[in-house]
């Protein structure tokens, strides 16, 4: 008889470099334990990662795995999902990668709906690279490359999420490792693009969204009564929100996956056709 | 015998379809067809032209000078016909014309296009009205046009193939009925069989990644690669694989290198800005040894330049794409069969040394129609080479082995125990992260490196056309292939006045360079190199690899590909005082 | 007489600032330093160390061995204590070893750096204590280093610069009272004036952008091309310039040369990764004819590499970056006075000639601190120059007028008269778009070749270091500057066995591959090629452009710049049978 | 005495090459009026264009144009005004370059709130590459590169340019050239990013979104009683629509331009400053 998988089941040899303190330690478990909850064995996990601290967490997780370029994690597993629809497919980023370098893809991988679960370490500060300003930083973040303050509005992730058509979108919060866990275990288990934003402290750098900024502001979307996750407008206002910051599930739809589209993967995966079946007989031209 | 044929008007005119069909006609008659088409960057109005080029020899070019031409406007008569031959031919609707001041008088006929369109029931008949007169005027039978005419629009109305016969017919026989003509049997000739097809560079490219086995396939739309793109997504379903249009060329290349991981054996196209924006990803290809295939269609750069035309500048650009130091295999297709062959070589190359591979091709193969044995192509076989996969993995696998050869097994997601990292970061053999310590760095650059040694070892040398110890030897890549075999067959292999020998290297596997290629270039006795591009860039490459510096080039520019007259006049007035000098000496 | 001091312990703990203020406490002695750092790719934990190299000679690169080495922690005893030369001296802080057996007993000396730092008010301090110790070893006093302290702490609580100099104290004289040292004269010596500073290529590259006039700065976040554009953004109001952070690499090119034709002089920074994704706009600088210096800090690739180390590797693809074919300017800092003065000589050469201009540095040149004087520095002055750019328009301005030198007229936005396009298609003389027909396509495609012309009248030739006719001449560029030369100074620029006198090319311009080099080159009796990255890729460009291939190599590519030393030991082992060998026989 | 400038004005020499009936006429002549009416002279005007149909309007309209790659004229005209903030700068865009290509550069102009306008020619289409299906295009969309009909949902341009932080969102109608005038004219009079998503026939390739389509559909914001331009959550509510289609005015506030966050370019423009004044004695090091 097989075990229960355990979080610690999907550790590597390898010890996270985090600074004693970050949130990503945080989120790193809950990744954990929600795959163990799910049950899901790491060979049949694929997760693609960004550059930056987030995605350092590649060396962390037991899986196949694909340490991207910065902002390029979501096409790789758009392309791995389309090639093996048969795996669970994640991708972890840093607010960098997700809504910096790489939000076109961010917005189209939304929109086609593919059945993957994206999960932003949102520290609001492109960290790895010494704590510059990342476009989810708050108006008047002062950092080496806005030694002024930030000008710029930040980005909303969740409203930007929704307006790009993804059919599941939350928010996380890397003080609440048990939310945290339960939010990406109903991102995995939905059916089609899941967006989870987590609010994630960078101690080093960030040192305006800190923990306990965080912790006086979170309330729970799930405790809130008569909140329909269904109706996107009120998923925008929830959205819109700032003084008290809603974690949980703002929005979660059912629509086609992108892979249900292609008929010819209905009955089997792509990567388990058989290489070189058409020959040139079949070919039409 | 080469009679050259060529069709102008606006877009939206038919011209592209009214030329396929002429060439089709010419081809079911059992003669070599080349067709060549030249349109602006838009899509109403404008110049657009299709040449049809027709022999009882094999025929892969297009003339400079043409022996017919139909004029369905104006602009046409005012940009073509300068490049009528002498005692060459034009038709023309007398109506269509503002100033018949301009309008030459030798050899000009006038069909009136539209008024027989309309009489068959559509103004938009007149290129078919165009295409029976034509027939006519050439002294031939319009049997197997009639034949084209009711494949190309089996499935639609009746009434519309009953039209288009009837415009054939109107032409034709108001040729007959108004102006001598005297019939042709030359054209009676078949000297091919019926196993022959009207096809493109990127239609033939997309048929090699398909029985090479590609799975995966993705582009964004750009000109001139998109027909490569098209036909795949038409046909997806039927050859049982999956083919997406990304959001934009980044995600395109990341979208394969993530099927390519998972285990898709993938491929994109592109053309030259598209390439560009690539670059970091090929690198990425590079550092994590995921296979992918990238055929880069090439346009006249730089930036936005000349969308609809042809050139071969993007080649220096390719062989150095990506940042860094690392493996990659560059080839280039120079006529539809060996599109077909190098596509499926590329796919095995990817796979089997886990790297990148561009195959270059360019507008002028990618959409010109080339007269293609089919039963040729599908003599073109080889294995499927997916290289080393492990299905089942012992303790402690190491993606990033260092083995002999620098491969290291492949293993795809879904498999227990095979857990690795595709890393970007440089990595240890067991692919996790490392830092410049100890020596993982160094080991996995050279262990990366070596692969070019296998790599090697299956690249192809160039092949010579026409004897071997040529006085004169020709160096080229690619598309030139067409015009220059087209160009030495006109003049049997030797120089017009010299009469000395000429012969044609043509290279399809660029990079790594040949091993062989060092030597054969410094036994030729004069170098002549052939591009279609500013700088002379695989003149350059030739250097680079081998010191030895081409000095007499022929390079064309101007969004064209080159007319075989224009390589032949180029070798009449090649200073010939300088055969035999050794050409290397400087370098 | 050289030492090499360095420090080593986690990230955290303080190295960089540590190895700073050592390094501007020598200086401020008067004496040469060189600041060395190297740190992995994460922000806590790992192994950091800075090294600083002191000399009463010019110093710019860092010792193989070093003399002392302060170990903040176990691994740096693990990873450091090999590279002390003999005899080299070893403090640590015995209460953070866990295995003691570990520790080597010779000239290893035990400071209770925590106890000390706690005793001064901070564990943090252990850093500053370690600092005090170092130079009671060195035999020298801690003036200078008090003084470098106060200066860096400025600002802050008065409680905070008590406290290090505190530590300062404790840290010296617990070596005083437990160690037997000597008091060494060489620190003493002071051989340099209060007008040197230490300074990195990053900053001085980014100051001569400033005196050289540059308006316009955009940067998207890059190690190690940061500290460029942070030094920047720190001081565009005192500058009057505008320093934006863009959303990624390829907004930050474009947002560039949308600042550039709008008028103002513009440049930008990134490293290998960015500067992939900024082609497609290189190639669109080259035909808009849009100015544009890019700085691109090299890093070991492919992918994302060793992002916090150092390398060569892009050379190939900066020099063929962009598709198709256009002229481009190709310029690589060896130090921070070149970094200075290629970053205005690079915006002087984008305006004047309307192109894009890449000047390469690479982490070691642009993170190391090197003793620069500033006197030097601001004695390098040029005019600056823009370039033609109408201020009256007369009628039918010709944006892309086909000039003699292929230089046309610029006028900025807001001028009467001025309208055109800045045409990523190809256009004509007037910036209308194009097809093919007529001659348009040729003739701007040669106007902008022809700038290639005035180019290369600008580009200078490398410089010769070293006796002019030596029986050896290294072949380099870049930052290898540095210890070729320190190399070749430890040797008298003579061979150590076999007496063979050596001199150094090194160059600055690249590409246009300057005209002279050939036959510097061809005089030369024995090339030896020295580059950072695994293929020799300057090699390459030297081949395409003489012929002439450069047999003997010594390339690096584990993430490291060179040490002298090891420069001199491939001297050493240099085959000198085939000195006068002519190299190029073979080409 | 100057005289009041006319359409006319702002012709070039070239005349267009578009389709007959095709929207891009409509636009161009929407733009050359608004251009008129607001009495800005060609000299004073950058428009950046993408590649596209919509992109060869460049050759078209008199002013300082910069005919970019697909995708970036955002960046470019961002660029443009922070060099030289007294100049009116458009930037004139198709929906692949908008909502395709570029889509990040369009979020992160918007969210930085620079002082420009964007002009998209929606016509759902790519056009100039002969019809392949965009980010607009509805489900079902037949094309010759979704032969099966698109399956991905259509991006939301309106929804996606609010949550992007747009100061201004609008939606034209090529059929209604004078409410599309108006429409323009508020967009550039706006101070800040203004986006104004064009719905356009295109009568070669667009069989299905024809003009006839959106006539039917279309209904204008302003003749809606109590809509206010300045409620975000309105403005939402407003995009979501489909089977009646909104065009106007559809979110509009008032904040700080990116520009004017640079105090070094308040009192005169970048380009105004002389090149050279920095000497070696004012360098900080
Ligand atoms: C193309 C490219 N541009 C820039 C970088 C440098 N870079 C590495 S990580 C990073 C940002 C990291 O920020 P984020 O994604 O938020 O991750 P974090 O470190 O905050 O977890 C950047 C800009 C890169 N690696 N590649
Ligand atoms: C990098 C790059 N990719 C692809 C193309 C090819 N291309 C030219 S225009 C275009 C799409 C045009 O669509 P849109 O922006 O909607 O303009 P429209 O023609 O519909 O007006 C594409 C994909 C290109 N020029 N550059
Ligand atoms: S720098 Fe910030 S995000 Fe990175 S590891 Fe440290 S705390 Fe975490
Ligand atoms: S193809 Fe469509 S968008 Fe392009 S010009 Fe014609 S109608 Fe207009
Ligand atoms: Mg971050
Ligand atoms: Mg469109």
């Amino acid at each position: 008889m097989e075990e229960k998988l355990k979080p610690e089941n999907y550790n590597t040899t390898r010890q996270p470099t985090w600074c004693p303190g970050c949130g990503d330690f945080v989120i790193w478990q809950a990744v954990k334990m929600a795959l163990a909850e799910l049950e899901i064995p790491s060979h049949k996990i694929i997760i693609t990662y960004g550059i930056g601290c987030a995605g350092n967490m590649v060396n962390n997780i037991k899986a196949y795995a694909f340490h991207s370029l910065h902002g390029r994690s979501l096409p790789i597993a758009l392309g791995a999902k389309l090639a093996n629809h048969g795996l669970t497919v994640l991708a972890i980023t840093g607010d960098g990668d997700a809504y910096g370098e790489g939000t076109n893809h961010l917005i189209h991988t939304a929109r086609s709906n593919i059945n993957i679960t994206h999960i932003v370490c949102n520290n609001h500060s492109y960290s790895l690279t010494t704590g510059q300003s990342s476009p989810t930083s708050e108006k008047g973040y002062e950092t080496k490359t806005t030694p002024w303050g930030e000008v710029k509005k930040p980005l909303n992730p969740i409203s930007l999420a929704i307006s790009s058509g993804a059919s599941f979108v939350a928010r996380g919060f890397a003080g609440d490792l048990e939310h945290l866990k339960e939010t990406i275990k109903k991102a995995i288990k939905h059916k089609g693009f899941s967006h989870v934003d987590v609010l994630q402290q960078c101690v080093t750098f960030n040192k305006v969204q800190t923990l306990d900024y965080f912790r006086k502001r979170v309330y729970k979307l799930e405790e809130e009564k008569d909140y329909d996750a269904k109706d996107k407008i009120k998923a925008f206002e929830k959205a819109e929100e700032t003084k008290k910051i809603p974690i949980g599930v703002f929005y979660d739809i059912t629509c086609p996956t992108y892979e249900s589209t292609f008929s010819q993967i209905e009955k089997e995966t792509l990567v388990s056709k058989k290489v070189g079946e058409v020959k040139f007989k079949d070919l039409k031209y | 015998m080469r009679y050259s044929w060529k069709i102008g008007g606006p877009a939206g005119y038919g011209i592209k379809s009214a030329g396929e069909i002429f060439a089709k006609a010419f081809l079911k008659k059992g003669l070599y067809v080349f067709c060549y088409s030249e349109y602006p960057s838009l899509i109403r109005g404008g110049h657009n032209t299709v040449q049809v080029d027709i022999s009882d020899q094999p025929v892969r070019s297009a003339s400079d000078k043409v022996s017919f031409l139909v004029a369905l406007d104006e602009e046409t008569i005012k940009v073509d016909h300068e490049h009528l031959r002498e005692r060459g031919m034009m038709i023309y609707d007398a109506s269509t014309v503002t100033n018949k001041r301009k309008i030459p008088r030798k050899h000009t006929f006038n069909v009136p296009f539209s008024d027989l369109a309309k009489e068959a029931g559509n103004l938009l008949l007149r290129n078919t009205v165009a295409l029976g007169a034509s027939l006519a005027f050439f002294g031939t039978d319009a049997k197997e046009l009639k034949e084209i005419v009711k494949e190309s629009f089996s499935g639609k109305e009746e009434e519309m193939i009953r039209q288009n016969i009837r415009a054939v017919d109107l032409g034709f026989h108001y040729v007959i009925n108004h102006y001598k003509v005297t019939p042709n049997e030359f054209f009676d000739k078949d000297v091919i069989d019926k196993k022959h097809v009207l096809i493109t560079g990127n239609t033939t490219m997309a048929m090699g990644a398909v029985v090479g086995g590609c799975k995966f396939f993705a582009s964004y739309p750009m000109t001139p690669s998109t027909g490569l793109f098209q036909y795949l997504i038409a046909h997806e379903r039927d050859y049982d694989m999956v083919v997406h249009q990304g959001e934009d060329e980044i995600g395109v290349i990341h979208e394969a290198l993530g099927a390519s991981f998972a285990g898709a054996r993938s491929m994109i196209t592109t053309s030259g800005g598209g390439f560009a924006l690539m670059n970091e990803a090929i690198s990425l290809s590079g550092m994590t040894e995921i296979p992918i295939v990238i055929a880069e269609v090439m346009r006249p750069a730089p930036a936005t330049g000349l969308p609809t035309w042809t050139d071969q500048g993007d080649l220096s650009f390719v062989l150095n794409a990506g940042h860094g130091d690392f493996p990659k295999v560059v080839l280039a297709a120079g006529d539809p069969e060996e599109a077909y062959e190098l596509a499926w070589r590329a796919l095995n190359f990817s796979e089997k040394f886990q790297i990148p591979v561009i195959v270059l091709s360019d507008k002028f193969l990618g959409e010109s129609q080339y007269t293609v044995s089919s039963k040729k192509l599908s003599e073109i076989k080889m294995a499927i080479e997916r290289g080393k996969i492990l299905e089942k993995i012992g303790e402690n696998y190491k993606r990033y082995e260092n083995t002999k050869d620098g491969i290291s097994s492949r293993v795809f997601p879904g498999a227990e125990k095979g857990e690795h990292i595709a890393n970007s970061d440089e990595h240890n053999e067991f692919s996790f992260s490392v830092e410049a310590y100890g020596d993982d760095r160094i080991v996995q650059m050279d262990k990366r490196a070596k692969k070019i040694n296998g790599i090697k070892k299956e690249i192809r040398l160039p092949i010579m056309f026409g004897k071997k110890d040529a006085d004169i030897t020709i160096v080229s890549w690619g598309s030139n292939k067409g015009p220059i075999l087209d160009a030495l067959d006109s003049i049997n292999y030797s120089s017009p006045i010299t009469k000395k020998s000429i012969n044609y290297l043509h290279f399809t596997d660029i990079y790594p360079f040949p091993q062989g290629a060092e030597k054969i270039l410094r036994k030729s006795k004069k170098l002549i190199l052939i591009e279609c591009n500013q700088s002379g860039q695989f003149g350059k490459l030739i250097r680079q690899e081998t010191g030895i510096g081409i000095q007499d080039k022929l390079l064309k520019y101007d969004g064209r590909p080159f007319w075989p007259e224009e390589i032949v006049a180029y070798l009449k007035k090649l200073p010939l005082a300088n055969i035999k000098k050794i050409l290397w000496k400087k370098n």
